[in-house]
């Protein structure tokens, strides 16, 4: 399986996780799948067997009375109690945690999250810890969430388009509002995932895991690809993680892109091989995304966030270097 | 009892009826115009005023349903079919009391 | 339209002086307008099936031209025979709605339930034989109005077959087609289930007491309820988001929208983008039992009928549909568990939809232990009929990680959805249509479909299917998104790329394994090797009737004198008691 | 051409009590309640989750009472004898029928007029929503309802969203105290202080919307039945001869569904007035 889902960390099951109230949530992924297995084998097993011995021949005859079948009475109990299982043991008390429990204002980080066609803009309070006033009149490409200049908590507010910072190890509270259709905001790798409508405003809170900053899982994503099975799809988002070489010669440089473009993607594949590199060590240029799982229109496929995430010391620094610059505000 | 094989006389009966019900209608329809204003001035809630209003729509609606359609003579299979559909009635209805009622986020 | 042909010969013998306009267009008799039907709905299954494949092209080689048709394609969907992204997102919106509304459901209801149900309980022909005929024509223009929608400004309905607004509201004109088409498929199904419940409940011969009905005509029974009941809500649904489109309401606008940095001060706003939600839901939950419930049947029947036993549990499979048919109504809101649904009422709707599988396996059980201490006759239909319940199993065993609301937060929107209900719609739902034609091919026409070729059908479409669908589960699982134009966009999508071109040489083969039943099809009507009335050796009543049936269809009144599925009596000198003669002693 | 005899075409179904055409229609009737139940639904929906003043209190503040209540009454009345009608056929006068037939047609057009005036009394009244509050006659308002003067440019449509462009300006009769209108002094609004401007029509507010969606689609079924019905009265002397029991038993089918039409208007008529 890992050679199909192409060879990395992403992993043939689900994704890594980085957050943690996502454990639970693979852990009933994968309860229910064993259960699903040990249904259905048995039941295939059965259903093969019948296929073949009571195949029409010569001398077999069907029998006219219905056999007694306890044991499908039990079956259906067996898969009715243990759905019940699942339903009260095990998926209930995960979404009541999910949603009944947000963490309290003081020992949270709130941001507001807008999404529209095809962006996320994301607004944080500022050290300040008050947003600052927004208005749909006020709303340009260069204000995308229409931020009231005039009012003075928004003075130190951060507006950022498509990249969002984000502290590990403290419990994140969005609230999530549309502009214009319905979007939904997913991050396979932390289990989230929460439509986003217009006229109305949902909040979602989860909590990173505490090594999960972007520095310390890039490297763990590291992964080495034969060129003959680097097809440049699979590599779009994949950087080179080491300076490769050829005779002493670097041919691609740590860090360096293989090309977001198809045609020039394929031709720098094409000329390392030609130059006789036989493996590539890659690594993601950022491995948390945020993408958008629902329908919004031609460019839904591209409407994605990078999320960097920071220890807390790094996301404070970010926090209020970012926000002195009131003209980096809207800087995208 | 089926209409099929109704004599004269029955049908004379039921005219009587249909008049009968006729003039219930229209006091009815008096009556939750009357209710309405009366409520309005005298500033009841919203939620009394709906249910005078629905109370009194129902039974003119029953009248209707009862005597002109003549549901009150059929036969069980079509209450059947009918209690289904108004079950799934209520279940729609219940569509608005959802959305709003239990969704984490605020409209 | 191309098939009011094909039955030609089917009614040579029965010299009504009918024009030929009577006879095979705006016929009145419940065969034709089957047959009517089930061209129909073949055509429009073979076209979704071709939107597909070339969506999966660009799924498969994102942003390159797409062989041979590419260049014919109009702009609005391909650039430079490239796919583009409101293209990709008409032909995914299309797709799912051929196939659910203008194939499926004409195939399995219009189609097979008009054909065979009447047969099957003892009638002459349906209640309203007008109100049948103006119901495929209802449907064959709604169809059309489907099928111009792509010639027109902008193209054909980009919002999925979903039509979320605000999406759908702020859509180009496409959506307003799609909604006019859809009222009018709605009708149609309305016009037509109304006569199938009075066919069957008042039209059932002599002796044909409920519980000896057929199981397929209790399935179609089941059905025509859900049509009845649950589409109307759909139709309200398209008539206010038509208003909104046309008449500039907000039913579904909220307040404050900003389209493209626009305030869209000029709409009062106001309306909810959920009430759409909920209104599409409760009929397309239901929906997709009217598409399962019909398929069903058709594989209970080939099954009894290939087993030479009766069918294990006849009464709990009746009980077992008329409650599924009852919970479908109250399971919707588990495909909006992601729009913010607190405790409450996902507890609710997680319940009913684990108790909502429990008749499904009932169904499924019943169907397996019809197997023990059979005879199994290896024919083509029997084949297709047996695939059907492995392939449904998988389908609906993935149901539940769904329909769980915490594993539903990590696979909804994703390719697991995909793979779920494609797993019961297409091995599922279209198996049971082949086993459907294969088995009911000689009552049509008099003639069988050639083994060889149906056998040659079966192999290669049963892996490839499964090479189509089985790599959705680990591209979902994976977080792969569905409706992606380019899924290598995304990390993940990138690293499952290598699925995905296995999946869609998966589908380009599943075609190619068409064209053994295409050629079966065509060639059997008019070559195929001549049969008897009752070439299976069947027990239910169609099979009394002449093949093909005359108008009128039976020579003489059937009267019924047992239960449906008397196969392999002991001490009877045949090993089947058709219903319609009666048992000796 | 068709010898096929349908069973229990003429005569009922033991098991149900109906010939298969009443059946029908009932179960017809049934997805129609279902319609209508999506409908009133979508009503509650809206209503309940309204911001205060988004709603109109009750509906008279905008509809006009007293010409429902005749509508109600007519409407009745039509039923009344649509039912007579159906009853002079079981009695075989089927003179009478007919008469009572036409009259029922009559009613419902009558209804439909009423209607016509209901509706265009809408379109001709206008509401306009100020950037900012400003003086009118006396009160500082934020939006302004009434009718557009002569000497008022005439609105012009937007192409891409069917709503009207704001004008230049407009001069609008504000409505009085309760509704009425002709009151005040006409005021003259300017173009760059408009908002939005739009008449009582669908796009007005949701209220409207579902006014004129629910009666639409009622009126409608008004006049599918009136074809129906003038159907009857036209070809109705034919199908008597041929078979007097058909007729009374279309007749009957079609009596249920305009009994239905009236009943679903005597719950629209205080939901959407009243309330
Ligand atoms: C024919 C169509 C069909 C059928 C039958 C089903 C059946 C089921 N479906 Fe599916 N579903 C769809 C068609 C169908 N579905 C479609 C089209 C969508 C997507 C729509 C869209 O978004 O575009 C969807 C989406 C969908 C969702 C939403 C997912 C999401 O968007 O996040 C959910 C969630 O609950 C769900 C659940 C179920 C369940 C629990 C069943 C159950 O009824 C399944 C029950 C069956 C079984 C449980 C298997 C049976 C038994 C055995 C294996 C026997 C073994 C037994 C013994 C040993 C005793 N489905
Ligand atoms: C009944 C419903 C149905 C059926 C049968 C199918 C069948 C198939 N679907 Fe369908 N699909 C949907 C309903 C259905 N689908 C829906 C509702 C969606 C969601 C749309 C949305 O997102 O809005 C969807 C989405 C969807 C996607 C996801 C697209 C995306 O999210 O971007 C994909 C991807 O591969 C796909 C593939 C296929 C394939 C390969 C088949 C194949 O199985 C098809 C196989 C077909 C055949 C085997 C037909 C053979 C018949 C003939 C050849 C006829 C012969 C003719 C004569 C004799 C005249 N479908
Ligand atoms: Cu935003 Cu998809
Ligand atoms: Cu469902």
């Amino acid at each position: 399986m890992n050679l199909l889902l192409a060879s990395t960390h992403y992993g043939a099951w689900t994704p890594p996780l980085y957050s943690q109230h996502g454990g639970s949530i693979d852990k009933l992924i994968d309860v229910v799948h064993v259960f699903m297995f040990v249904i259905f084998i048995p039941w295939a097993i059965f259903f093969v067997y019948c296929l073949m011995n009571f195949r029409a021949r010569p001398g077999h005859k069907a029998t006219y009375t219905p056999i007694k079948a306890k044991v499908s009475k039990y079956a259906e109990v067996g898969v009715a109690i243990f759905e019940a299982f699942l339903l009260l043991g095990m998926s209930m008390p995960v979404w009541a945690d999910y949603k009944n429990n947000p963490p309290a204002p003081d020992q949270r980080l709130e941001m507001r999250v807008v999404a529209e066609q095809f962006q996320w803009n994301f607004h944080y309070s500022g050290p300040d810890g008050k947003f600052g006033a927004t208005r749909s009149s006020l709303i340009s490409a260069s204000n995308p969430i229409g931020l009231a200049e005039d009012d003075p908590a928004s003075k130190d507010d951060i507006v950022r388009v498509n990249e969002c910072h984000l502290p590990v190890d403290k419990p994140i509270y969005l609230r999530l509002t549309s502009k214009d259709v319905i979007h939904s905001f997913d991050i396979p790798t932390m289990r989230v995932k929460q439509d986003v409508i217009p006229g109305m405003e949902i909040p979602i809170w989860f909590t990173i895991d505490k090594n999960a900053t972007t520095d310390s899982i890039r490297p763990q994503m590291k992964t080495v690809v034969p060129m003959d099975k680097a097809e440049w799809y699979k590599v779009r988002h994949l950087v080179a993680a080491v300076d490769h070489k050829v005779k002493d010669e670097v041919v691609l440089a740590k860090g360096a892109d293989l090309g977001a473009d198809l045609t020039k993607g394929k031709e720098l594949l094409e000329q390392l091989r030609k130059k006789g590199l036989t493996e590539l060590t890659l690594e993601p240029r950022n491995p948390l995304e945020i993408v958008c799982a629902q329908l919004c229109g031609n460019s839904h496929f591209k409407m994605k966030a990078q999320v960097m995430t920071h220890t807390a010391e790094d996301f404070a620094k970010w926090l209020t270097e970012s926000s002195k610059k009131p003209e980096m505000q809207t800087d995208f | 009892m089926s209409h099929h094989e109704m004599s004269v006389e029955d049908v004379k009966k039921h005219v009587r009826t249909y008049i009968a019900v006729f003039v219930a209608l229209l006091v009815f329809t008096g009556i939750t115009v009357g209710v309405s204003m009366l409520g309005q001035n005298q500033g009841w809630t919203v939620t009394t005023a709906v249910l005078i209003a629905l109370f009194v729509a129902s039974i003119k609606g029953s009248l209707v349903a009862c005597y002109f359609m003549h549901l009150i003579s059929e036969k069980s299979m079509l209450f059947g079919i009918l209690a289904l559909c108004a079950f799934f009635f209520l279940v729609l209805l219940l569509i608005p009391v959802i959305t709003v009622s239990d969704n984490v986020g605020v409209h | 339209m191309s098939g009011h042909h094909d039955h030609s010969h089917g009614h040579h013998d029965h010299g009504h002086d009918l024009p030929f306009w009577r006879k095979y267009i705006f016929s009145v008799d419940h065969k034709m307008i089957g047959c009517q039907y089930t061209v129909t709905a073949l055509l429009f299954l073979f076209f979704g099936f071709t939107l597909m494949m070339i969506m999966r092209w660009q799924l498969a080689y994102p942003g390159q031209a797409i062989p041979f048709i590419g260049q014919y394609l109009s702009k609005d969907i391909a650039a430079d025979g490239v796919l583009v992204g409101d293209g990709y997102n008409a032909f995914g919106a299309m797709h799912g709605t051929i196939m659910v509304f203008l194939a499926i459901v004409p195939l399995a209801v219009g189609g097979f339930g008009n054909y065979v149900l009447p047969l099957q309980v003892g009638a002459p022909d349906m209640a309203f034989p007008k109100l049948n005929m103006m119901s495929y024509w209802v449907y064959f223009c709604g169809g059309v109005t489907m099928l111009t929608s792509f010639f027109i400004k902008g193209g054909a309905a980009a919002s999925g077959w979903t039509s979320y607004p605000p999406l759908s509201v702020f859509a180009s004109s496409g959506q307003t087609v799609w909604l006019l088409g859809m009222v009018l498929l709605i009708t149609s199904s309305l016009l037509g289930s109304v006569n199938f419940i009075v066919t069957t409940v008042q039209m059932r011969a002599k002796g044909l007491s409920f519980f000896r009905l057929p199981f397929f005509v209790w399935a179609q029974l089941v059905t025509s309820f859900l049509l009845l009941l649950a589409f109307p809500p759909l139709e309200a649904a398209g008539v206010l988001q038509l208003m909104d489109r046309l008449a500039g309401t907000s039913f579904f606008m909220p307040s404050g929208l900003v389209f493209s940095s626009e305030p869209q001060t000029h709409m009062s706003g106001g309306g909810s983008p959920l009430l759409w939600q909920h209104l599409f839901w409760f009929l397309a939950h239901p929906e997709v039992y009217v598409l399962i419930l019909p398929a069903m049947g058709i594989v209970s029947e080939v099954i009894a009928t290939n087993t030479r036993k009766p069918l294990w549990g006849y009464k709990s499979l009746v009980y077992s549909v008329i409650f599924l048919g009852f919970m479908s109504f109250i399971v919707w809101a588990h495909h909006m568990f992601m729009t913010g649904m607190g405790t409450t009422l996902s507890t609710f709707f997680q319940a009913t939809t684990m108790v909502i599988s429990v008749p499904s396996v009932i169904v499924l059980t019943c169907l397996i232990l019809s197997l023990y201490g059979a005879s199994i006759r290896y024919n083509t239909p029997m084949l297709f009929a047996l695939a059907f319940l492995p392939m449904f199993a998988i389908g609906g065993l993935t149901g539940l990680p769904l329909g769980l609301t915490a594993s539903d937060i990590h696979l909804h929107d994703t390719y697991y959805v995909i793979g779920h209900f494609h797993y019961v719609v297409a091995p599922g739902t279209i198996f049971a249509m082949f086993a459907g034609i294969y088995y009911w091919f000689p009552k049509v026409t008099g003639r069988k479909m050639s083994e060889f070729l149906g056998k040659l059908h079966f192999w290669p479409s049963f892996v490839f299917i499964n090479v189509v669908f089985m790599p959705m589960f680990f591209q979902g699982m994976a977080g792969l998104l569905r409706r992606q134009y380019d899924q290598t966009e995304q990390l993940h999508g990138s690293i499952a790329h290598g699925l995905t071109k296995m999946s869609s040489y998966g589908a380009w083969l599943l075609a190619l394994a068409q064209l053994p039943f295409i050629i079966n099809f065509f060639y059997s009507m008019f070559k195929g090797r001549k049969v008897d009335a009752n070439p299976w050796e069947s027990t239910t009543l169609e099979w009394a009737a002449p093949s093909p049936p005359p108008h009128g269809n039976f020579d003489k009144t059937p009267v019924v004198y047992c239960g449906p599925y008397e196969y392999s009596v002991p001490g009877k000198s045949k090993d089947y008691c058709p219903q319609h003669v009666a048992m000796e002693a | 051409m068709s010898t096929t005899v349908i069973p229990h075409d003429l005569e009922p179904h033991p098991l149900t009590g109906m010939y298969n055409g009443k059946f029908g229609i009932w179960l017809f009737l049934a997805s129609e309640i279902m319609l209508f139940g999506a409908l009133f639904s979508t009503y509650v929906l809206l209503r309940v989750g309204a911001p205060p003043g988004q709603w109109p209190a009750h509906g008279s503040e905008i509809l006009n009472v007293p010409l429902a209540t005749l509508n109600t009454a007519v409407l009745i009345s039509s039923s009344v004898t649509m039912v007579m009608s159906w009853a002079a056929l079981k009695m075989k006068k089927f003179g009478s029928a007919q008469v009572w037939l036409t009259i029922t047609f009559l009613c419902a057009g009558a209804f439909l007029v009423v209607k016509y005036f209901e509706y265009t009394d809408k379109f001709h009244h206008y509401q306009v929503w100020l950037n900012d509050p400003m003086p009118v006659g006396g009160h500082e308002v934020t939006t302004i309802k009434g009718h557009l003067t002569a000497d008022s440019p005439k609105l012009e449509c937007s192409e891409k969203t069917g709503a009207f462009n704001i004008p230049e300006y407009v001069i609008i009769t504000p409505d009085g105290d309760h509704g009425s209108s002709g009151h005040g002094e006409a005021v003259r609004v300017e173009g760059s202080k408009i908002k939005r401007i739009s008449n009582f029509g669908p796009r007005h507010s949701p209220y409207l919307a579902t006014y004129f969606t629910m009666t639409g689609l009622h009126g409608l079924h008004i006049v599918g039945g009136m074809v129906v019905i003038l159907y009857f009265m036209l070809v109705g002397g034919a199908i008597w001869k041929r078979s007097p029991e058909k007729y009374t038993n279309r007749i009957e089918c079609t009596g249920l569904y305009w009994h239905f039409v009236d009943l679903v208007w005597i719950f629209l008529f205080p939901v959407l007035y009243l309330l």
